[in-house]
């Protein structure tokens, strides 16, 4: 198993390689660079501030109720493994489960989480 | 595969887990902060892989991905200077703090040392998943369903906490924000929407 | 050898159109040898087509400076171009040949352009402030040469940090000229107002209805080109761009079929920019009012469109949908009337993008009211899409027509 | 424990193959396809002039804004590669071949699509520019809604399997395939394809109606690095498409891996032909569809698979 | 490797975040550095699950519980860092401090 790992890990790690050098290509640095050439594009003109701040995203909300939901999976997985052994009560088990997590989604989409504000 | 490569890779991670997790609080971006707390728990997942906890290390990159993501998010939207653009040091008491890690880290590395730990080699490496399986589905049960009403209500709680509007009116109504100076009398905010239920539910 | 691989393109160009160019865009859109990009950072040559108005001038420097060198600058068409560039110009039949040349030149290092603006940031920031980042505190001075955006109250009550943008007037996605100056709060725009170039062509004098006519369908499908493109449809646009330079009936019944299915263009526009019957009426853009089933159209009351059947104008719904299926419909019926126009003229004709008895100021201040409306508070998506279905006369292929107005 | 594993120095080789044939094979078929819908005269040789494209644009120069964060802005396509490298990794390339065909093979994807969205949102980040950090946030609402769709269905193709690993799900369809056997798992798990590479109706962060988004700042070599990468994404979601739903490698006649190839190619055919015909849905309704839609559905596709194992 | 070994990496870890828990003032880098104190009990669960506890399940079920605790407390945290937003448009510890004005 952990040769197999090593291998994926492997291969991963030259791709990742072989794409940060292409990246990396005459890649001006930024203090060299005519300055003209390295105002931000908005289409002809300049930006008055930086364009990092306090970005306000809109989907918040939505991401808390993920965060929360998203744990469920810890179960499901090894769930999915013993599901055909155990038959019907993984099902109901998991079933009752997923009903209660669905009621916070409910929940936040009736509170109108899980749009922009 | 097993002896040295294992020792190796184990190091190597090691050193960095604990270096990118330092990282964190001395970087003035907070993306490369969030960031940087990621690859450091990406970095225990692997060594949970050595241990052989294939599925918990593998487990642990998805849903920390996930988690420093929107840290990454809330950072950026609720810090001033979220791109380290003027260095910062939003510190307080560093010495106290600084003592009480370096106590906290060698306290537990002593126990650790000291202690006459078990030793009880792993049983069935191969089965470990499925056991987990049947774990959940068996004695560990009741966890699981309480797990699901605890996130259940945390998705309440976290939904309705971040509304603006509430069923029971606007979520800022009579706050108002506070001076720069911590001591000084919060100003006097004038409300973007006109509420008629304001000076109710004031707080100030 | 460097040359013969590098001349057979495909040439990345960045298209700054200014008013009557959209013609080029199309012809280099359908063209296999030049590639369109959206961003100046990658294209090789910056193409200026059309008139550039006195206030572009300064941005099209901007632009031109933000192409990565060696760059070269085309121009097809264009007056008022600013002094300090210089240019090669072209003529619209020779263009995909002189981009190539210049292309190829570009590649091997014989052609560039010079920077034209600062080479150092104007606003002095190194070595000031107590790290030398130009900056003090924890968001004052002008850190790296800029300052920092303030926070301003959103419209869900979070007070957090709000860009004041102005976007174009050479931004790929916006109609020819046009700037939308937004307060830019995550990607929503709190703030918002939309100006279109107070300046544009005109058809003066006696006009064949059929030039006319066929003036529409090239110009309406221009458009459509170009909210196909935007819409994330490249391919597609590319057909329509090529529909746009020589419309047929056949060619348009072809791309309604492929636009206009429920898994097609209205995936993208059904639900956005919605105008309400009464913002467009009376604002001089015949078209749009007609989107909404209103009958505005210098055509009812002119003698030389009598007994050509005109239709009347359906509701199309206030969408962006709405208002390019509505382009198709007119665009469609333009042709069919240039062909049963004959040899009819007029003096006061319907243009294509609105009466002629209305001022292009007059008409670009009401559009522009409109427009201003309809994206403010809406997400940055939504408002491009929507002003990209707001096109103006700027965006009208009119030197063709020009050519075939008699005396 | 796990079928046959590559050495992992001929893994690197054979990974490395496959992720650059796949983007190769995905850039022809995009751009051939595109020339069909364009109706371009010459559809056959639009492949070659997607080649040209890349060798002319690596002669290009870098490009770099005011105060960048150069770093992350390399990191980013770095790591949108890697993790499609390891996706492709866990995949099965043919009978008892595989990079590295472990036990936790779904979820390793789903870390991979997780890690793919951290990568496109540091594309977008580094570049401090306001258009380009739009895309980025735009990729993180839109990844966070498809993500649990990709769960969902992968979970329910580990059910018949009694597995978590790919090759054990590609055994589970000796007799049929899951396409059938689960009919909504493949237009959900397209979602998640283009989703994962923001492709055609899904292309969010990178969308022209921002100027190309996180891609707006970049040009030249960085360019080029950032298509590539999302077209071997694109390959890798190809393959993954057959091995969880046309059953892989399996196939009579022809070797495991021509099968896998042939089928793969197909779906990616699909994909491209998708991105050239559906509009760009609007970010927010695209959130709202995911949550409100799909999951539902995604639900549904699990509680039905789950009753039909059982049976 | 040993579980020592492993004991001690997740003491530093530990360490690392209960110096962050103390020195920061943002109440989001706070959170960070719980976190990563509890990167550090989720190691040290797994290390002496496998070393010393024999493979036994619940040395799993303790690592997904800890994983539990952190998610809550990020999605309840965060929550709570907009309201307090909202309403003082402060995000420092101090800023919570004075919610009682």
């Amino acid at each position: 198993m952990l040769l197999a790992f090593l291998a994926a890990v492997m291969v991963a790690g030259s791709a990742a390689c072989v794409m940060a050098v292409v990246a990396l290509q005459r890649r001006p640095s930024a203090d060299l660079q005519h300055w003209s050439r390295t105002v931000p594009v908005l289409g002809g003109l300049e930006p008055e501030t930086h364009a990092w701040g306090r970005f306000h995203a809109r989907f918040y909300p939505m991401t808390l109720v993920l965060i929360a939901f998203e744990m469920e999976m810890m179960f499901m997985y090894p769930w999915a493994i013993v599901y055909r052994a155990l038959g019907i009560k993984a099902l109901v088990e998991m079933g009752v489960f997923l009903v209660i997590l669905s009621l916070g989604i409910l929940y936040a989409w009736r509170e109108g989480g899980l749009g922009w504000q | 595969m097993t002896g040295w490569p294992v020792d190796v890779a184990f190091w190597v991670l090691a050193v960095g887990a604990v270096w990118f997790g330092w990282r964190v609080f001395r970087t003035d971006s907070m993306v490369r902060a969030t960031f940087a707390l990621l690859v450091s728990f990406l970095d225990v997942g692997a060594i949970m892989v050595l241990l052989l906890a294939e599925y918990l290390g593998v487990a642990l990159f998805f849903m920390m991905a996930v988690e420093m993501t929107v840290m990454a998010i809330f950072m950026v939207a609720y810090m001033m200077n979220p791109a380290g653009l003027n260095p910062m040091q939003m510190v307080h008491q560093p010495r106290v703090a600084v003592v009480a890690g370096v106590l906290a880290a060698a306290g537990l590395a002593a126990v650790a040392w000291f202690a006459d730990l078990p030793s009880v080699a792993l049983v069935a490496p191969q089965d470990t998943i499925r056991e987990l399986g049947l774990e959940v589905m068996g004695e560990s049960m009741i966890l699981m369903q309480t797990a699901g009403i605890t996130l259940l209500a945390t998705m309440i709680g976290a939904v309705a906490l971040t509304a603006a509007h509430g069923r029971f009116g606007e979520a800022t109504s009579g706050s108002r924000p506070p001076r720069l100076d911590p001591d000084a009398e919060p100003v006097e905010q004038e409300m973007a929407r006109p509420d008629p239920h304001a000076h109710h539910g004031g707080h100030g | 050898m460097a040359v013969t691989w590098t001349s057979a393109g495909p040439v990345p160009v960045f298209v700054a159109t200014g008013a009557g160019g959209a013609a080029v865009r199309h012809a280099l859109r359908a063209a296999d040898e030049v590639d369109l990009v959206r961003s100046p950072r990658r294209a090789c040559v910056l193409l200026v087509a059309g008139d550039v108005p006195t206030g572009d001038r300064s941005p099209l420097l901007q632009v031109h400076d933000q192409v990565p060198r060696p760059r070269g600058v085309v121009a097809v068409g264009a007056r008022g171009m600013p002094a300090e560039l210089a240019p090669i110009t072209s003529s619209l039949g020779g263009l995909v040949a002189t981009i190539l040349e210049v292309g190829s030149q570009i590649l091997v290092g014989e052609h560039d352009s010079d920077d034209v603006l600062p080479a150092t940031n104007p606003v002095e920031w190194r070595g000031v402030g107590p790290n030398g980042q130009g900056g003090e505190g924890m968001m004052g001075g002008v850190p790296y040469g800029r300052a920092m955006a303030m926070t301003a109250e959103g419209s869900d009550g979070l007070t957090l940090d709000r860009l004041y943008l102005t976007l174009g007037p050479w931004l790929p996605g916006l109609p020819s000229g046009c700037r939308l100056e937004v307060g830019l709060q995550g990607d929503v725009l709190e703030e918002a107002s939309v100006a279109y170039p107070t300046t544009g062509p005109t058809l003066a004098g006696q006009v064949r209805v059929a030039s006319v006519e066929q003036l529409r369908a090239r110009t309406l499908l221009g458009w459509l080109a170009d909210l196909t493109d935007t819409a994330g449809l490249p391919a597609l646009a590319r057909r329509v761009s090529r529909l746009a330079l020589d419309p047929t009936p056949e060619g348009v019944d072809a791309v309604r079929r492929r636009l206009d299915r429920r898994w097609g263009l209205p995936v993208a526009t059904d639900g956005v920019g919605h105008l309400e019957r009464d913002d467009v009426t009376g604002c001089g853009l015949g078209w749009l009012a007609r989107s909404r089933g209103v009958d505005e159209d210098a055509r009812r009351d002119d003698r030389a469109y009598d007994g050509l059947e005109l239709a009347a104008p359906t509701d199309r719904g206030g969408d962006v949908t709405g208002r390019w299926r509505t382009w198709l419909d007119e665009a469609a019926e333009a042709l069919r009337l240039a062909e049963a126009a004959e040899d009819r003229t007029t003096d006061r004709p319907e243009l294509p993008w609105g009466s002629a008895a209305v001022t292009v100021e007059d008409r670009a201040v009401a559009h522009a009211a409109l427009a201003t409306r309809a994206v403010s508070g809406a997400e940055l998506g939504r408002a491009v899409l929507t002003l990209a279905s707001l096109p103006s006369a700027c965006d009208a292929d009119v030197a063709a027509s020009r050519a075939e107005v008699p005396a | 424990m796990t079928p046959a594993t590559l050495h992992p120095l001929l893994a690197v080789v054979v990974g490395g193959l496959v992720l650059a044939g796949g983007a190769v094979v995905v850039g022809a078929l995009d751009a051939v396809v595109g020339a069909a819908v364009a109706g371009d005269p010459r559809p056959a040789t639009a492949g070659v002039r997607a080649w040209r494209r890349v060798v002319l644009a690596w002669r290009r120069p870098g490009t770099v804004t005011e105060r960048p964060d150069l770093v992350l802005w390399v990191v980013a396509p770095a790591a949108y590669v890697g993790v499609a490298a390891l996706a492709l990794a866990v995949l099965p390339l043919g009978d008892g071949i595989a990079i590295a065909d472990v036990r936790t093979g779904i979820v390793v994807f789903g870390a991979v699509e997780v890690l793919a969205m951290v990568a496109v949102f540091l594309h977008g980040w580094a570049a401090n520019s306001a258009l380009a950090l739009v895309g980025a946030y735009r990729f993180v609402a839109e990844s966070l809604s498809f993500l649990l769709l990709s769960m969902f269905v992968l979970i329910a193709a580990a059910l018949p399997a009694e597995s978590m690993a790919f090759g054990e799900i590609v055994a589970s369809q000796q007799g049929l395939w899951n396409v059938v056997r689960q009919p909504l798992g493949l237009p959900l798990f397209t979602v998640v394809a283009l989703g994962t590479t923001f492709w055609g109706p899904l292309n969010l962060p990178d969308g022209a109606d921002i100027a190309t988004g996180t891609s707006l700042e970049v040009g030249g070599p960085a360019y080029i690095a950032w298509q590539v990468a999302r077209r071997a994404m694109l390959a890798v979601y190809a393959i993954a498409t057959s091995v969880v739903f046309l059953g892989g490698h399996l196939g009579p006649v022809l070797p495991g891996p021509v099968w896998l190839a042939l089928k793969s190619v197909v779906v990616a055919s699909g994909f491209v032909w998708l991105g050239h015909r559906v509009g760009r849905v609007p970010m927010d309704r695209f959130v709202r569809v995911a949550w409100t839609v799909l999951l539902p559905l995604s639900f549904l596709h699990l509680a039905v698979t789950g009753a039909v194992v059982l049976l | 490797m040993t579980l020592v070994a492993v004991l001690v990496v997740a003491a530093a870890l530990i360490g690392v975040g209960v110096w962050g828990v103390l020195s920061q003032q943002s109440f989001v880098m706070v959170m960070m550095g719980f976190e990563l104190a509890l990167n550090g009990v989720m190691l040290a669960a797994a290390g002496a699950w496998r070393f010393a506890a024999g493979g036994e399940p619940k040395g799993q079920v303790l690592v997904i519980v800890a994983l539990f605790v952190m998610a809550i407390e990020a999605a309840i945290g965060f929550a709570l860092v907009v309201a307090v937003y909202r309403r003082r448009q402060a995000d420092t510890t101090e800023g919570i401090a004075t919610m009682e004005r």
